[in-house]
């Protein structure tokens, strides 16, 4: 049994190529969306075509952030929140390599918010896969900078008071020249949006709405098929969701590309041009 | 041979850089040389100063602690030098017919603005050189700004009275030290402003 | 003949650090270290580099790994306030093993202190900042010539053993123009060291597998077939996180060895009349400068003073401090701080010799007089 | 009706959270609640539409079209 499914694996002509098969199963809980999001990444980079010998994932802490371990490439696991400072020094001294940075709400937007901003107000060549699970999920459960109100946290008994960030708003409001939102549920248009991602040069912004099914969902008293339905019902493509009259928007989130912007130069372009024209041209 | 220099001013008289350029002038002479400048105090009190340890073998403690030599650019530096008497270093001056300045050697040189700093040293406790060194940098040059280098000529010549009538650093090495300190469009002004400030040197060693 | 240039201390650090390889800083401002990266703005285009100034000292922290494991030499430079926020990313280099220097001007602490004036307060820091057990190579040179050669050295050891280095400097230090003899700086005279790399072809390569030298081969990001996993979670060989407690205890024991099994050759301290001397000092940095100038002063009232001048801070010279408890009567560590190194040649002296300290921690640099009556007051009780 | 689509499920990665089976237009999964893994309960009803193996978090399920099956079963 399972024959050929064994000798996809072996073959390395499909996105398993990067997975490192010996890692697997992953870590994450029954259900949780960061497989969705690896896959789709790897989906991507199988269709553009681009070798593992030309990809760097890095990441900071959470559960998110553990996914460069299952991926066959130049992988770095870092300190909470700093994935984007690693990522931008690794970037700008060797831009050929393709750079990923996997990383979560609590990791990008609490601990690491600072440098979210700063990593895309110079607009680097980076692609942020952002999973927006709502919650510290490594944790265990508390409130992150994204929870929606009222959500149930374990520091939040009673319900999160906090009002939460509109992270892709944020993202275009810093200077990223992608901001695109998937979710778990939609795999295949999630591929899409990450690859349009890695290929846009500048700063991509991906939020991938993932469910945390066993602590948030537990907590919130939600069953696994509910968190995804949530998701199939209350995303919108963006195209639909232009066309919403305001008052239907309430509780929905538009998916797909929501802001792309090609005029803006790219940081490290510029910044090898300029030691271009200092140097006479050799690095 | 251990000798130290402070150049001192109002802030804005380029005390620091002309304490840069002596070093530099001292390196370019085949000297070892520190050069450290205090921000603290000078920062509040409105002056600035350049130290300057200019020594024939490597330098060990790099600050200054007693002066051989210091280039007073304004009345305020002068005041502040002067201000706290913390030692006496000559029992035979009498204490209230001088001024005695902090940290500065019995024999040291002084050198002072003789427009600008009204000074009542006792002149059998130092070497005190009086030159118009603003008015020849503002009416001689046409600039202000270059006062400082014109003190460095009066310093230049007058180490002579230190070391056995030859200056202790040359002009040339001097010239040399400009052409590396200051900005490119600023090095002939500069090297002008160093010349002529040997030239009111020497005529103030002549008139002393 | 000594070819006297005047430099500027933290202009000193960054022009060594283009000359020891350096392709990389990335930095944030603060005083007294900004002319560091002001200087390196400046330089690293013209060298072919890359300068960023990040968003805050974290992030320079982190930059700087990021650029040594896509094969960098790199650097920052930062002063206490920054060196507290830097500890945690200096932890992880020191796990991953990615060579850095990290340069440190020393201000007047704690806290925001006294941002424009010196302080020695940073001696523990440097070792026992980050979290968990570690062994940080420290190296603190005493003048303008000497920064020049402890960045290059710096940077070689930290290629070497593949771990950050840090280097002390102090606010008189970096902020000071010394004249430096130049003759050595010639680049056919300086000695570079590189990192190693895997020798075996990539389906055997396992990045953290340490050779005899207890050093790992690790291929920078980027090298075809070479890739790797790094984490600052305990790892195997592989790279992979691991909580085998046997692997564990290999890899921390292993990261600790590699430093401290070098100590003899890492070892450098300047001695001055020491032969036959019967009180030392021991000291670095400006103070020991002071210290010099106050041995000789001692001389001269029939004081037999000698100092020991430390340059190689961490892993510090535990036999040469024993040794020299054994040969004295009394030591006296001088430095600015309220106690630290003397915390260490205490427990080097082993009782030997009484340790005396002089301590401050106000901004102003000890001068030699202050030094030498407290060696007139050693004198006289040992007496 | 001839069959559009073959799955396979790997066990040994899968973690039993049946997102596959609630996504299954034509119910061909079926989780095995004993061992907690997915099973191909109806493999006649599979019509090729991927979006078991889309969804699946764990990489643990591949779906052929019959040629390729058969070219790699073959091979």
């Amino acid at each position: 049994m399972n024959v050929p499914f064994e000798k996809v694996l072996e073959k390395k002509e499909s996105y398993f190529k990067y997975l490192r098969l010996d890692k697997l199963p992953t870590i994450w809980c029954p259900g949780c969306g960061i497989g969705q999001a690896l896959k789709a990444t790897c989906m991507a980079l199988y269709d553009l075509g681009i070798d593992n010998d030309q990809v760097a994932m890095v990441s900071g802490i959470g559960c998110s952030s553990r996914t460069p371990g299952y991926f066959d490439g130049f992988t770095l696991h870092t300190t909470h929140g700093r994935a984007l400072a690693f990522a931008t020094g690794l970037k700008l001294f060797k831009p050929e390599l393709t750079t990923i940075v996997f990383t979560g709400d609590g990791d990008c937007f609490a601990i690491g918010g600072n440098h979210f901003i700063h990593a895309a107000r110079r607009n680097i060549d980076v692609t942020v896969v952002m999973i927006n699970n709502w919650i510290y999920g490594m944790t265990h459960g508390q409130v992150s900078p994204t929870t929606p109100l009222g959500s149930q946290t374990t520091t939040t008994p009673g319900g999160n008071y906090e009002p939460n960030f509109d992270v892709a708003e944020l993202a275009k409001a810093a200077g990223a020249t992608y901001v695109a939102r998937g979710t778990a549920y939609h795999v295949t248009e999630l591929k899409k949006l990450i690859q349009d991602g890695i290929k846009h040069k500048g700063f991509s912004f991906i939020e991938v709405l993932s469910p945390c099914t066993i602590i948030y969902g537990r907590k919130n008293r939600m069953t696994f098929e509910e968190m995804y339905m949530w998701l199939k019902e209350n995303t919108i493509p963006v195209k639909a969701w232009e066309k919403l009259p305001e008052e239907k928007r309430a509780g929905k989130l538009p998916r797909g590309v929501l802001y792309h912007d090609d005029s803006r130069p790219e940081y490290t372009e510029v910044y090898w041009n300029r030691v271009k024209q200092l140097s006479g041209g050799e690095k | 041979m251990r000798y130290e220099v402070r150049v001192i001013g109002s802030a804005g008289q380029g005390s620091i850089l002309a304490a840069v350029v002596l070093a530099t002038a001292a390196a370019e002479e085949g000297l070892w040389a520190t050069q450290t400048a205090s921000y603290g105090a000078a920062m509040r009190s409105g002056t600035s100063l350049g130290d300057v340890v200019i020594s024939d073998q490597q330098i060990d403690f790099p600050q200054v602690t007693e002066l051989d030599a210091v280039i007073i650019q304004s009345q305020e530096a002068y005041d502040e030098m002067v201000k706290g008497k913390p030692v006496r270093l000559d029992p035979e001056c009498g204490e209230n017919t001088a001024d005695v300045l902090v940290n500065v050697k019995p024999g040291a040189l002084v050198i002072v603005d003789e427009d600008l700093v009204q000074c009542d040293l006792d002149c059998n406790m130092y070497r005190v050189v009086s030159a118009p060194i603003a008015r020849t940098a503002a009416e001689g040059l046409g600039r202000r700004q270059v006062m400082n280098i014109v003190a460095l000529g009066v310093f230049q010549v007058a180490t002579s009275l230190q070391f056995d009538g030859k200056p202790l650093i040359s002009e040339e090495s001097f010239l040399k030290a400009i052409e590396k300190s200051v900005p490119k469009r600023f090095i002939d002004l500069n090297k002008t402003a160093f010349q002529e400030g040997v030239k009111i040197g020497k005529a103030a060693l002549q008139k002393a | 003949m000594a070819k006297l240039e005047l430099k500027y201390g933290n202009h000193a650090c960054a022009e060594a650090a283009i000359l020891a390889g350096c392709r990389f800083y990335a930095g944030y401002p603060i005083t007294p270290s900004s002319e560091i990266a002001e200087r390196m703005a400046e330089l690293l285009p013209r060298h072919g580099g890359a300068f960023i100034q990040m968003e805050d000292e974290i992030a320079s922290m982190a930059a700087i790994v990021g650029a040594s494991f896509a094969g960098a030499k790199a650097m920052t430079a930062t002063s206490g306030p920054g060196f507290s926020l830097k500890q945690e990313n200096l932890g992880y280099a020191f796990m991953v093993e990615a060579p850095c220097v990290v340069v440190n001007v020393q201000r007047g602490g704690p806290s925001t202190g006294l941002p424009t004036q010196i302080g020695q307060q940073e001696i523990m820091q440097s070792l026992w900042g980050t979290h968990g057990d570690k062994l940080i190579p420290v190296f603190y040179p005493g003048n303008v010539q000497e920064i020049m050669e402890e960045t290059i050295r710096a940077f070689n050891w930290a290629e070497r053993l593949r771990t950050p280095v840090v280097l002390l400097l102090d606010e008189v230090l970096g902020h000071m123009r010394e004249t430096v003899d130049m003759e050595q700086f010639t680049p056919d005279k300086v000695e570079i060291w590189n990192r190693k790399m895997p020798e075996v072809p990539p389906e055997e390569y396992l990045p953290y597998k340490p050779g005899e030298d207890d050093v790992p081969a690790i291929a920078p990001y980027g090298t075809p077939g070479y890739r790797g996993h790094a984490t600052g979670l305990h790892h195997d060989y592989t790279g992979f996180p691991t909580t085998n407690p046997e692997m564990c205890e290999e890899l921390i024991e292993r990261l600790i060895r590699k430093v401290k099994r070098n100590q003899p050759e890492m070892e450098k301290n300047e001695e001055y009349k020491l032969d036959d001397a019967e009180v030392a000092i021991v000291a670095f940095g400006t103070t020991a400068r002071a210290a010099k100038t106050a041995v000789d002063m001692a001389r001269e009232k029939g004081i037999k003073a000698g100092l020991l001048r430390v340059v190689t801070i961490w892993p510090s010279p535990e036999e040469t401090l024993n040794k020299l408890a054994k040969h004295v009567n009394a030591i006296l560590v001088p430095e600015l701080n309220m106690g630290q190194y003397v915390l260490e040649v205490e427990r080097c002296a082993k009782g030997e010799a009484p340790v005396y300290r002089l301590n401050r921690a106000n901004g102003k640099v000890i001068y030699p007089a202050e030094i030498l009556s407290k060696l007139e007051e050693i004198v006289k009780a040992r007496v | 009706m001839a069959v559009k689509g073959i799955v396979e499920v790997r066990e040994d990665w899968c973690k039993g959270c049946n997102i596959c089976a609630s996504v299954c237009p034509t119910k061909v999964l079926e989780l095995d609640k004993v061992r907690a893994v997915m099973t191909v309960a109806h493999p006649e009803k599979c019509i090729g539409c991927k979006q078991c193996e889309m969804i699946c978090p764990d990489f643990c399920i591949y779906v052929f079209t019959p040629e390729e099956y058969e070219e790699i079963a073959s091979a």
